[in-house]
């Protein structure tokens, strides 16, 4: 059956890590892989730029993990479970980290969670939104 | 002969792990959501599975992108606990069962599903956080498990059909297996959560107990419902209930509801909760 | 669109690599067999493939036995060559085909086929003997390589219909892509040879060449050929014919005959080579 | 389907490595994967006790290995694919490592082969032989 790539660009706010992203993102991921050694994640915290400098990245994705840029990882073929390595070097939760992609700071998203969660209503599809 | 004696579904939420390695299963956030698994604690002291066929995904812990198998099954005698950036869960390993592990893993190959091997093996919270659910804060845990790896993670995905039929095929192999065995199958992941984009925190509680009801009462249907719908009504990261379908295949046409438990939030997730049995007289 | 031009079916003894390497395809041993392939290079100069998609097994050259998958799709940009224990061969690494290789992997794992993707991957004698028969000692390999490893080392291996399905899949994904490609498929490994055990040295030529008559005549009766059978009458290292069933299936329904080359032995190993091609306007 | 491991006992001066097998020999095998790097292979001839001694291998293992008694290392679990890397170190090639295993001097084999094969006349099945 022939891949549909294509069909996953009309949900909105939402990156599906597919098998292309996969390649596009391969070094980025491996170097998130390598943060599940603590040993690792003391050298990268200690110099984060030349730590980063090991591995084939992109220019972009170098700088996305500098500026912790969620969403620029995942636009650079991030996967968030291979991110999630960035964050809990730090210590932080995926609640800490994830909130970061919303438009909502994490004391607004805990209340949304609390509350139920966001609503499928209105994030459906981008046509819905007028994104398209 | 080795026969499925139960199936249980439960979300896996990485942040559930932490609250019972941490002693705050008692926190006012935590305890409503603990109690629903109170009656599960119970139940499985009298219905312990001599092993239990854990059906999870690996959250990027062992398996990176240099090889990601569509469907792994673990043979070994014993699987350790991963690091997954905090640090290995304070938790016992997992003992393996290798000899019905080795047979199940040439059955399902010889029905042409096109498994992977694993004789080395690192498990995640998707492994680990449902043990805990279920058994607490033993020294040992208290069944032998097989891990069953499925990528959930990177489109594409197996189909739904692909996944209902491996559960059947899973229920043939084991009633082949000689040795009188209890075994269960856990099917873990999902609720509806999101954990990334603009879009991230979506919760579809309506949706997510629709899917338990036909999970229950009509699997034939659910299984041709498109990964994309997964997505967006429960969330990208709502594609692991996928990973029920192998579960429910397991069980035999009629199951019987024995226990039901949903709760919003923990962290990011919707909690799902079933234990389910086969129908008694179904084949 | 792409197009699967022809298919390859060939041995890939090692010593036949080891021969290539140290410049002895000239000695009396080997010329009888180098000369088989002449044919093969001239041929494939006038219809060398963009992509020639090798199924190949690994020989514990990669792949140990921690993780052994049933499939594996190579889709990196390029491949390495293994030290198989006597050092890497020296040819040129392998460069792959990455966006038809996604697009491949991801279409059949949607059709059912459970693969397992590789972002990396070396690649040992199975894959570049094929190689080195077909194109000789260029500086850089003259076609990209989507490499496709089967298991054939450890019972159960696929069964025989698996093989030929997997191929009809495979036919199907490269004719839905959308760029103008000339796609082989390419089949290795075996004939009858047997390298361990008091029965070492076996060689069934008749049987081999009956397997070549029904590969090209009637590979839907071939794919029920009980694995026991290729063991038994091709050796316990025989089995690895079943992965010229995959490059068959790729082929559709008839196919024209454009070379075969028997010959024995080359090592242990009764070597066989065959080049086919869809027959005209067949589906 | 139901394995069926047994169905491979009835031929004759042929171990047929199944997934069971895989188990038995794992140990074995990975020591053998070891010997891709050449740095590993120097270290094994140089003192093959204390290499041995380094992997959690059966003392029948590792008496078949230093003996190099390849059959009796297919007995306890190993597969030719991976025990070709111990007589690779050493330089010696399939034909060489292969015919010690049969009732022939490598000349002899080598001249069987020559002469077009094992035939597989009388070598199909134990019950053939009288060997079941
Ligand atoms: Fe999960
Ligand atoms: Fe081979």
């Amino acid at each position: 059956m022939k891949p549909d790539f294509e069909q996953f660009k009309d949900l909105p706010g939402t990156t599906i890590f597919t098998i292309e992203k996969g390649r596009e993102g391969f070094q980025l991921n491996e170097f998130c892989m390598s943060l599940r050694k603590e040993e690792n994640r003391r050298r990268f915290l200690a110099d984060e730029r030349s730590y980063l400098d090991e591995w084939e990245m992109s220019a972009d994705q170098k700088q996305a993990v500098l500026t912790r840029d969620f969403q620029k990882m995942l636009d650079n073929g991030g996967n968030v479970y291979f991110l999630s390595k960035i964050f809990a070097a730090e210590g932080l939760s995926y609640v800490q980290a994830v909130s970061t992609m919303t438009d909502m700071n994490v004391e607004q998203y805990q209340a949304m969670m609390l509350a139920g969660g966001r609503s499928v209503q209105g994030w459906r599809s981008k046509k819905e939104r007028d994104e398209a | 002969m080795a026969k499925i004696t139960a199936g249980i579904a439960t979300s896996h939420v990485p942040a559930v792990g932490a609250a019972i390695d941490m002693a705050r299963t008692d926190d006012d956030y935590w305890k409503p959501m603990f109690q629903g698994y109170e009656f599960s604690k119970s139940w499985i002291k009298t219905n312990n599975p001599d092993v239990a066929i854990i059906v999870y995904n690996d959250h990027a812990s062992y398996f990176g992108m240099e090889i990601m198998p569509t469907f792994a099954i673990g043979v070994a005698e014993s699987f350790e606990v991963c690091d997954e950036g905090y640090g290995p869960r304070p938790v016992p390993s997992v003992e393996g069962a290798p000899e019905l592990a080795t047979h199940l893993a040439a059955s399902l190959i010889l029905d042409d599903f096109d498994l992977t091997v694993l004789n080395v093996l690192e498990v995640d919270h998707g492994l680990t956080v449902p043990l805990s659910l279920m058994y607490g804060t033993p020294d040992k845990w208290p069944s032998k498990v097989i891990p069953l790896a499925v990528n959930v993670v990177m489109y594409p995905q197996p189909s739904g059909e692909r996944c209902l039929s491996l559960g059947k095929a899973i229920r043939r192999a084991v009633e082949e297996f000689d040795e009188d065995l209890n075994v269960q199958v856990w099917g873990t992941g999902g609720m509806s959560h999101q954990i990334q984009g603009a879009r991230a925190g979506l919760i579809n509680l309506p949706w997510d107990q629709k899917f338990m009801d036909d999970l229950i009462d009509q699997p034939e249907v659910l299984q041709y419902k498109p990964h994309l719908e997964y997505m967006r009504e429960a969330g990208s990261e709502g594609v692991e209930l996928i990973m029920w379908l192998i579960m429910r295949g397991a069980l035999g046409d009629k199951v019987d509801e024995v226990h039901r438990f949903n709760h919003v939030p923990a962290s990011n997730t919707s909690v799902g909760h079933l234990i389910l049995t086969p129908k008694e007289g179904d084949a």
